[in-house]
């Protein structure tokens, strides 16, 4: 379904606190998000004055949650000007969508997918647990990060300081799973732990769907900024991605 | 309808080269793109003879206010453009602008004769914001070299010709008098300024292309300024861009002497910019008198 | 302590010229200013030989993330300068750099002449983006032009001389290479942007002087991109400088090859804004080894 | 007195709608200004991303009120993004000072000296009459305007619709002040107003003060940028000003 053409102007009409991350709802009446899909968005006043004068373009964020009559809900980490403006919206104050953009993850064809997720890289794979149900193996840098978790039905955790959960690396869980039972891998993460999860796919040949994050400027395929090496060559995570087929990145 | 180089055009807002794509856009926001366009007329992002990767990523870097890119023009060369872009642009309802880019005289000569007998080409764009491999400085640098340029190019098209001309010199008129002086139809401008951003954690360059090109609101006062110095000096038509957000953004523009507007970095922020800032451009006209 | 042309400062951030009155702060912040002086150097505003009243006003217009300003290089000519400003100077706690300009080789020379015998004057920065009489193009803007200006002025000072290149070029490095090679011992960049702003209810320019120059942060990203350059290319120390706002700016400007870093529209924003940007320079380079 | 040097943090204490007015309270601890006088003012988060990526410079706002303890209160009126931004600071939001700037009024020979404001401009010369007295004529533009007459004791209003007072200029009020009984003026309102008083004044031999606005970036006498053309050549109003002689206005 093609995504409606322009900005839209919306308002935040819900915000909640999950530890170190902030959960915006607003609404889209004019479409219906998939999972692995996002949004650019942007904060309708005073947008820019943050640090470096920033920010300035649109900021892509992926769909967590899409509801009833267009409601769409967002995962945010503030780690920069964009995100930090975001997490300060307070209900009521105007917000701009671009979008839903890209091409998301697919329908699995096996019940119990894997879900891998790593820290902010968790939020499309609650849109795909709601979706299609599956299996969420979740890593976190700490117990403030994997509140994130509650966000999902009977998660597995593994954190890097091993205040919660599996002290370790969330690809350590992968591998016990994989080792029981080879299955297709949904997984959405920092570059490093995807690498690490491709590793694995291949090595098990299992399918998998990685959804991979770039700096993107626009986030509908007009500025090509934001490709990622494949093995035909660069390809546009906003458009031919960001849900990528392991096998094809390079 | 404004007149522009022959062409008759449903207003005066068009897109920058290489800031929006119609084939990449009719897949995500579907056909009708075609019939409701949001620009008077479609520059193609550039083209050269071969095809081209582009620069390694990361290509992008948010600046104050701006945006720089460095892209490095991936395209997939002459021969695809002719083959499945063009067939594919012939739904377009609005007049089809193709850029191109060559590194000699010969390549952009080469180049343009081969859009000569392509109807559906309506004008061309000649991005000479390619660095010399001699001096390494833009190729549009220079003025002299720009007259050659076209008096070499001029005779192997009866397209119109816009020189897209870089701001990285000393005197961006008198490369447009050169432009002028070999048989240009019109100048376009201002293309990115040469900027460099490093890494957040380190001294590194942050682009993969090692530099790149700065736009957005952060230029417009330099394209202002640029646009009313050629103006000053050039009878031929200006496409004057570099900033543009707003219709009084290109009022702007206009006042200092542009015929057409084009919005680059906007696009980025609003998909439909060209719709809303002709709506607006018609509100800043009828607000004051110029 | 840094060492710059056989001066001794004790840290890596000054000011810009023209971007903080050392007299006029004194008169508003009290003489304590000159105790705790928030830059390792006091660059002087340009100098003429004759007086200037400036441009009419309105001289400033604040454009995305930046600054125009046609200011016009007020002063009270050189005799008054000598006369009442380097007494009143007196009192400064640390190396005084006076920048001057002419409109031509004998100009400047006559100016660095009547600094010779001056002590309290420790370098010499030289203002080249004046406009040429004949091509209205700044004269620092050419390289063969600027070494011989440096040749004709060289041999008149045993003073340090730093030249403030202009940004409006197609090749500063090209034109920082001139400058060495006329016998400069730094040079300084960037200078402001060529820029235009428009009045908000009609087409007419807003500035008294017509057009003016771009600061601030919308010119970072190409002050990093010009000195760069410029280190790449010639062996005599830089000042870089151009929206510098925090530590982290003068980090990279230093990353890029600038030995000292010199904060100009900042100072507006924040009148100690030495200070803190010296501190958090210490910060950066503690928090990552460049 | 000399400026203390350097920005400061300070927080938003008070906000009160007047009219088209606001007023904000904050306390600068370190200075004293006086009547005339006045500071840069920025937002301390988001002073930026407004209308044409702006602000970005402080901004001049003159002293309406001085306090015990450092209470200030100043006059705003949204006339753009860094009024507007201002204007819609919250309580407990922070505020960075600059200043106090300028020179100011002086102490007035005569207590009954006429103080004449038109608009925002009638900010400084509620410090003047909180002072020292005087007799206030204030034009506004219509009654919402007007409000800010509220500000003074026993003032004498003029609108140019006549919603409110006289209907007609300010300086219709002056006239009949004047020729009642010629005495000094202090005045601060939108440059036609200040060269109306100006002749005034001249015509009856009246000393007078007139406190004028330039576009400002510094406000300290570093950027040459906030002259006006006096009988001795340009002079900066942030340091040779605000306030002058309109004798010595060219
Ligand atoms: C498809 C997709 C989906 C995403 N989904 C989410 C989501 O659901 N939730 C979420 O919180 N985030 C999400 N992101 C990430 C988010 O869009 C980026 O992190 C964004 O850059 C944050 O902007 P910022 O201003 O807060 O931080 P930035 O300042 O942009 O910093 C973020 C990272 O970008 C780089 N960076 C730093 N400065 C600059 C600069 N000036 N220009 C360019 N890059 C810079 C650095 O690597 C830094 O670590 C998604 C990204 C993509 C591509
Ligand atoms: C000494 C002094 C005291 C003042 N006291 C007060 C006060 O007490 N209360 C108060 O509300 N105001 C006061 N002002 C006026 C206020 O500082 C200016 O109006 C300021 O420019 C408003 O900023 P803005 O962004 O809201 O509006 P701006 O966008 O700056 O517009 C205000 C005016 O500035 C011009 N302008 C428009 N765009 C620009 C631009 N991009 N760059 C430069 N100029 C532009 C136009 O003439 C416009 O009408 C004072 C000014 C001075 C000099
Ligand atoms: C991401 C990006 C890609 C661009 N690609 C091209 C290009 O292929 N050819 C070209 O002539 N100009 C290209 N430009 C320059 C724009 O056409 C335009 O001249 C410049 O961006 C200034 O306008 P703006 O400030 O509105 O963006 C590109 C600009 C951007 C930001
Ligand atoms: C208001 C103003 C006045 C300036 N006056 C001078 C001057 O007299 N001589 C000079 O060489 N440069 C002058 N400059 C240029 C600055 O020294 C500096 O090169 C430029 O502003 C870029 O630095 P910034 O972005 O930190 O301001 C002036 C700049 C500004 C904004
Ligand atoms: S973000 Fe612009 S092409 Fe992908
Ligand atoms: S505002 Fe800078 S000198 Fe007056």
């Amino acid at each position: 379904m093609s995504a409606p053409f322009g900005r839209r102007s919306s308002v935040l009409l819900s915000r909640r606190v999950v530890g170190r991350y902030v959960v915006l709802g607003t609404a889209d009446e004019l479409a219906v998000a998939e999972p692995g899909q996002f949004y650019m968005l942007a904060a309708a006043e005073r947008w820019g004055g943050g640090e470096g004068e920033r920010p300035f373009l649109g900021r892509a964020v992926s769909v967590m949650r899409v509801g009833d009559r267009g409601l769409l809900e967002f995962l945010l980490e503030d780690v920069g000007p964009g995100t930090k403006r975001l997490c300060e919206l307070e209900v009521g104050e105007g917000l701009i969508l671009v979008g839903p953009f890209g091409h998301g993850f697919s329908v699995p064809e096996e019940p119990d997918t894997l879900l891998v997720g790593g820290g902010i890289g968790i939020a499309p794979l609650v849109a795909v647990q709601e979706a299609w149900g599956g299996r969420a193996l979740l890593g976190f840098r700490d117990a403030g990060h994997a509140a994130g978790a509650g966000l999902f039905s009977e998660p597995t955790v593994a954190t890097d300081d091993g205040s919660i959960g599996h002290h370790g690396a969330v690809t350590e869980l992968l591998d016990r799973e994989l080792a029981a039972r080879p299955r297709p891998v949904y997984a959405c993460g920092p570059p490093a732990m995807l690498a690490a999860v491709n590793e694995r796919v291949r090595r098990h040949g299992v399918p998998s769907e990685l959804a991979l994050e770039a700096p993107m400027a626009c986030g509908f395929g007009a500025c090509y900024g934001c490709v990622v090496a494949t093995v035909d060559g660069y390809r546009r995570v906003c458009v031919d991605g960001p849900v990528f087929n392991g096998a094809v990145l390079a | 309808m404004i007149e522009f180089c022959g062409l008759t055009l449903r207003h005066r807002v068009i897109n920058a080269s290489g800031c929006f794509d119609a084939l990449a856009g009719a897949r995500v926001f579907g056909d009708r793109l075609f019939d409701e366009f949001p620009f008077a007329a479609y520059v193609s992002k550039t083209i050269t003879l071969a095809p081209r990767d582009g620069n390694p990523p990361p290509r992008l870097w948010e600046s104050a206010a701006g945006l720089i890119n460095s892209i490095g023009l991936p395209n997939r060369g002459l021969g695809a453009y002719l083959e499945d872009d063009l067939p594919a642009l012939a739904r377009l309802t609005v007049p089809l602008i193709t850029n191109v880019m060559g590194s000699t005289p010969a390549e952009v000569g080469e180049l343009v004769a081969a859009l000569e007998d392509r109807p559906q080409v309506r004008a061309i764009e000649l991005n000479v914001s390619c660095p010399n491999v001699a001096t390494g400085l833009d190729i549009g640098a220079d003025p002299q070299g720009l007259e050659a340029l076209l008096e070499h190019v001029r005779p192997l098209s009866s397209k119109p010709l816009i020189v897209k001309l870089t701001p990285n010199t000393a005197d961006v008129a008198e490369c447009a008098a050169g432009a002028e002086a070999g048989g240009a139809d019109a100048v376009s401008l201002i293309n990115t300024l040469r900027a460099v951003a490093l890494s957040p954690g380190g001294a590194a360059p942050w682009l993969g292309g090692g530099s790149g090109g700065l736009s957005g609101p952060a230029i417009r006062a330099i394209a202002l300024a640029q646009v009313s110095a050629v103006a000053r000096r050039v009878a031929i038509p200006i496409v004057g861009m570099g900033g543009v957000g707003c219709g009084r953004d290109a009022r702007e523009l206009i006042d200092v002497g542009a015929t057409l507007v084009a919005v680059g970095t906007e696009c980025f922020r609003d998909p439909a910019a060209g719709v809303r800032i002709e709506r607006e451009l018609e509100a800043a006209f009828a607000q004051y008198a110029g």
